[in-house]
């Protein structure tokens, strides 16, 4: 009897952020507000420490279904858990956690945002349930639903910030992921043509090499790089990300992008991995190298704080598109096993979490500054030590420098590279790491300058913006635990392994 | 593609960058070729999960079996549907004045002749037939859906003149616009203790529960799109207050 | 080749047009007229394939509040706007002007 | 060559000139539009494909349309509101510099 299965924790994972949304949306402005939401984010993360650990304890190293309504695959719903979505949904768990606690100060009315907050916090829930339902999902339509649910409420959470720019940021990114979404559409509709179900395993069952099969592949690939924002279709990211509410660039950046990856790798190497090709694993490979050298690029030309850690996405998201072409292949077919689906894992964890610590961390930076420009950061280490400690610890994680998580993902992505003798991905890489710490350096070097104009004179109003206001302990504090953890995963990798390695046998299936 | 988002009104139809326009009959022409490949080649399943409905619906309490694909087998997917509903609303909805009543009416001096004839006897003519259409749902085509739909056409039609106002960010409005969503949460998670999984439907009660929350779903989603076409009417008023406040500073 | 066939054929002919023209046509107001006329006429073709569950939605939602949504906004965008402020002005009546306009 | 193929051919067609539209088309609204074009063809792909064996109909792809239908509502309304927004807000500034 396993527990996981036939017990509440599975929905329950999907309906609790759907009731905070909804508690959210009928109480309205209210003095409880923050202290209900931080409430609703620590049950769910408790909800999910505790399915983590039964799954980890039941050590079936099988996928577990839950069938909803007691119809079964292929004319009802399941939700299936694995390794590989156990580990997204605990990092999403993480995650909300950790920036709830920090919106609940920064949509406070310390910073006139209040009016904000009553659009924020149901979107945010609403966001959060998209995300939980998605990584659970074992239908391929449902997995449609799910991704309109993360792009409608992730437009609408970018759209907050109410300027112009943030708008226009807002509507280029609706309509790109509701493109990716038709994309995806017209490929479920293939599939369910040529197999007669929309039960992902069921699918998978019955995949072949197939001239539809491969169709739907390549439409589905279309999309999802659309949404994932991959080198060529990256246009939309920088300034939806760059504009949004900073909680809301964080959880963008670390898991909204990743929940289209999650789809993309799951179709790619457990349902459709027979219609894979190597060829178009190379071209995949080789668009997120070009991804990596041009994202940390622009980011080096940057001059606002968050337009560059938005280009840094792009080019983070580039080195988890060589799994692609590094992950082995066996008579023609890949599968999500071995060192390159290790490293891939341990890059989504390292980055979530370094790219979440970084973009609060520049929130904070921003708010201390009242500004975004780089260049009006010289001397703030003074101001705000810790923040900008945090940004160095995130900004090591990224480059790669021990001993952070970001270190481990790339060591394991080089030796990877080399055992498969594709060396050329190597030297992508470490290009890739050096421009990565040319812009990180940028940033932390000017903060770090003590131009005695500027250190003796915080106070005055030439430096100092007017609207600058200070930031709240609570925000730094949430930044820092999560630079921490960055730090903790690049000390403990087995851990993170070990949850993903349950991912190689739901291959099997 | 994206990088130029007109909303100049008098622009050009086309972009007319090259690089583009080609790159989209390229891409257009493969995808016709190729999906119409597929479609020739007709192999594959035949008829999908239609011999597994046609065995189910039995059991499913309803006898159209669109509903019960909708309400019943796949039911999960049509409460994620209806939250899509609600991200929008909320996204959409104005964030003020919340102590206004929900429902009121206006006595207008000018009085728009058809428009007053239309709602006089078109309104109730189509609240009856939605109430049918959902009726009729369980057995024959109609449901939720379509007659929420139809509901809020009638309302756009009620609200065109300022006759009747329905203010969307009152307290009920909020909870009938949840409404759908929460009964649909409780029944699906109770039947959790009942049936011993999510939106097991027992066989006795299956018909019921499926009108119950097809009620309630036509009523949010009613609110829910009227509220998405008010709110390109009414923020034109709102907006206008805004501009002037602005100016003021 | 038989009536039923050729219907078909004509409706599907006069769809693509019309898809063509709801993106193409001259003025945005008449491109929100083509894509309503497009949902009216995919709720025929539907129910000519049986759905007649999906025909109802697609006539009211589809087609309907859709083109209701479209030319509330079209009409928020259209220029010379701040002379037609008038809160009583009903639709209709602006949308008769317009095709003036642009005709 | 039945009447469900002519269809699902069109639905192609359809989703192939959306395609065009949204790529080619410059101003919002055509995108808009485009893109329920783009929709509509899927649905009378599906639609089609629930006819494919003329004795039985599928009823699973008709619900599947459904849902996309209220889906594709719920895009186009928060696409349009923020276009309304930033038309207003460019109108607004340009009263300003006036």
């Amino acid at each position: 009897m396993n527990y996981l299965s036939s017990s509440l924790l599975l929905p329950a994972i999907v309906f609790l952020p759907l009731l905070a949304a909804i508690i959210a949306f009928i109480i309205g402005r209210n003095r409880l507000q923050g202290l209900i939401n931080i409430s609703f984010s620590l049950t769910q993360f408790l909800l999910v420490v505790l399915t983590t650990l039964l799954f980890l304890d039941e050590q079936t190293d099988q996928s577990e279904r839950y069938v909803i309504g007691g119809w079964g695959a292929p004319l009802g719903i399941d939700l299936i858990v694995d390794g590989f979505s156990i580990l997204m949904l605990a990092l999403t768990g993480l995650l909300t956690l950790l920036i709830t606690l920090y919106s609940a100060s920064y949509f406070s009315d310390k910073y006139n945002a209040s009016e904000k907050s009553l659009r924020f916090w149901p979107l945010w829930w609403f966001l959060i349930s998209g995300l939980n339902a998605l990584f659970m999902s074992a239908d391929a339509f449902n997995i449609y639903v799910c991704l309109e649910i993360i792009g409608l409420s992730a437009a609408a959470l970018v759209a907050l910030q109410g300027n112009r720019a943030a708008l226009q940021a807002a509507l280029r990114y609706l309509l790109v992921g509701l493109l990716g979404s038709l994309f995806y559409l017209f490929a479920i509709a293939i599939l369910y043509r040529s197999h007669g179900t929309l039960d992902l395993m069921q699918i998978a069952e019955t995949a072949s090499h197939s001239f539809p099969d491969k169709v739907a592949m390549i439409l589905i690939t279309i999309g999802l790089l659309l949404k994932i924002a991959l080198f060529p279709l990256h246009f939309w990211l920088p300034p939806a990300h760059a504009n949004a509410p900073t909680p809301v660039s964080a959880i963008l950046s670390a898991l909204v992008v990743k929940a289209s990856l999650y789809i993309l790798i799951k179709f790619w190497f457990d349902v459709l991995g027979e219609a894979t090709t190597f060829g178009a694993s190379q071209v995949l490979g080789a668009l997120g190298g070009t991804g990596i050298i041009y994202g940390s690029w622009c980011a080096f030309r940057a001059t606002q704080l968050k337009l560059l850690i938005a280009y840094s996405t792009v080019a983070q998201l580039g080195y988890i598109f060589l799994l692609f072409p590094l992950s082995e292949y066996s008579m023609g077919v890949s599968s999500f096993t071995g060192s390159a689906s290790q490293a891939a894992v341990y890059f989504i964890v390292a980055h979530a979490c370094a790219k979440a610590a970084m973009f609060l961390a520049a929130g904070n930076l921003i708010l201390a500054q009242g500004n975004g420009e780089i260049a009006k950061l010289k001397g703030i280490a003074v101001r705000e030590p810790l923040n900008v400690l945090v940004f160095a610890i995130a900004g090591i994680s990224l480059i790669g420098l021990p001993p952070s998580a970001g270190f481990i993902a790339k060591w394991l992505l080089l030796t990877t590279a080399f055992e498969s003798g594709q060396w050329w991905w190597v030297i992508v890489v470490i290009t890739g790491g050096l421009l990565g710490a040319m812009y990180l350096f940028k940033v932390l070097s000017l903060a770090f300058s003590t131009d005695p104009a500027v250190v003796e004179s915080p106070t005055a109003k030439s430096t100092a913006p007017v609207s600058s206001v200070p930031v709240s302990s609570v925000m730094t504090t949430v930044a820092l635990i999560l630079a921490l953890i960055t730090l903790a995963l690049g000390l403990n990798a087995e851990f993170i392994l070990n949850i993903s390695n349950t991912v190689t046998e739901v291959n099997g299936i | 593609m994206f990088n130029k988002l007109d909303i100049e009104y008098d622009g050009p139809a086309v972009d007319k960058s090259a690089l583009s326009l080609i790159a989209s009959v390229l891409v257009v022409g493969l995808l016709l070729a190729v999906t119409i490949k597929i479609v020739l080649s007709d192999k594959g399943h035949n008829t999908g999960l239609a011999p597994l409905i046609t065995q189910n619906i039995e059991l499913s309490g309803v006898t159209n079996p669109i509903t019960a694909v909708l309400l019943n087998f796949r039911a999960y997917d049509t409460l994620l549907e209806i939250a899509v509903l609600l991200v929008v609303v909320l996204a959409i909805l104005p964030t003020r004045d919340h102590h206004a009543p929900f429902f009121k009416r206006i006595e207008v001096s000018k009085q728009n002749l058809v428009l007053l004839a239309l709602q006089r006897w078109i309104t109730p003519a189509v609240v009856i037939f939605a109430g049918y259409l959902l009726w009729a749902g369980a057995h024959q085509p109609g449901g939720a859906f379509q007659a929420g739909a139809l509901l809020a056409g009638a309302s756009v039609l009620m609200f065109q003149s300022d006759t009747y106002q329905v203010n969307y960010t009152s307290f009920m409005a909020r909870v009938l616009l949840v409404l759908s969503l929460v009964v649909f949460i409780t029944i699906g998670t109770a039947l959790i203790w009942f049936e011993g999984s999510l939106l097991t439907y027992p066989l006795a009660f299956s018909g019921l529960l499926i009108l119950l929350i097809e009620t309630c779903a036509t009523v949010s989603i009613t609110l829910a799109l009227a509220s998405l076409y008010s709110s390109f009417i009414a923020s034109e008023n709102i907006s206008v207050t805004d501009h002037k406040h602005r100016t003021i500073k | 080749m038989n009536l039923v066939m050729i219907f078909d054929a004509l409706l599907i002919f006069s769809m693509l047009t019309l898809g063509w023209m709801s993106i193409f046509s001259l003025s945005l107001f008449r491109c929100i007229v083509f894509f309503v006329c497009l949902g009216l006429l995919a709720a025929i073709a539907w129910g000519q394939l049986g759905a007649f569950d999906v025909a109802i939605a697609e006539a009211a939602i589809g087609a309907g509040i859709t083109g209701a949504l479209l030319l509330a906004a079209w009409n928020r965008i259209r220029p010379h706007r701040t002379k037609a402020i008038e809160p009583n002005l009903t639709n209709a009546k602006t949308s008769q002007k317009d095709t003036r306009e642009h005709v | 060559m039945t009447s469900a193929l002519l269809y699902s051919m069109a639905g192609l067609a359809l989703f192939a000139i959306g395609f065009f539209g949204v790529v080619v088309a410059s101003h919002v609204m055509r995108k808009i539009l485009a893109l329920n074009v783009m929709g509509v063809g899927i649905f009378m792909f599906l639609i089609a494909l629930a006819k494919r064996n003329p004795l039985v109909v599928d009823p699973l792809p008709h619900a599947l349309v459904l849902t996309g239908i209220v889906i594709a509502v719920a895009g186009t309304a928060l696409a349009l509101n923020l276009m309304v927004r930033i038309h207003h807000m460019d109108q607004s500034s340009q009263e300003q510099s006036k």
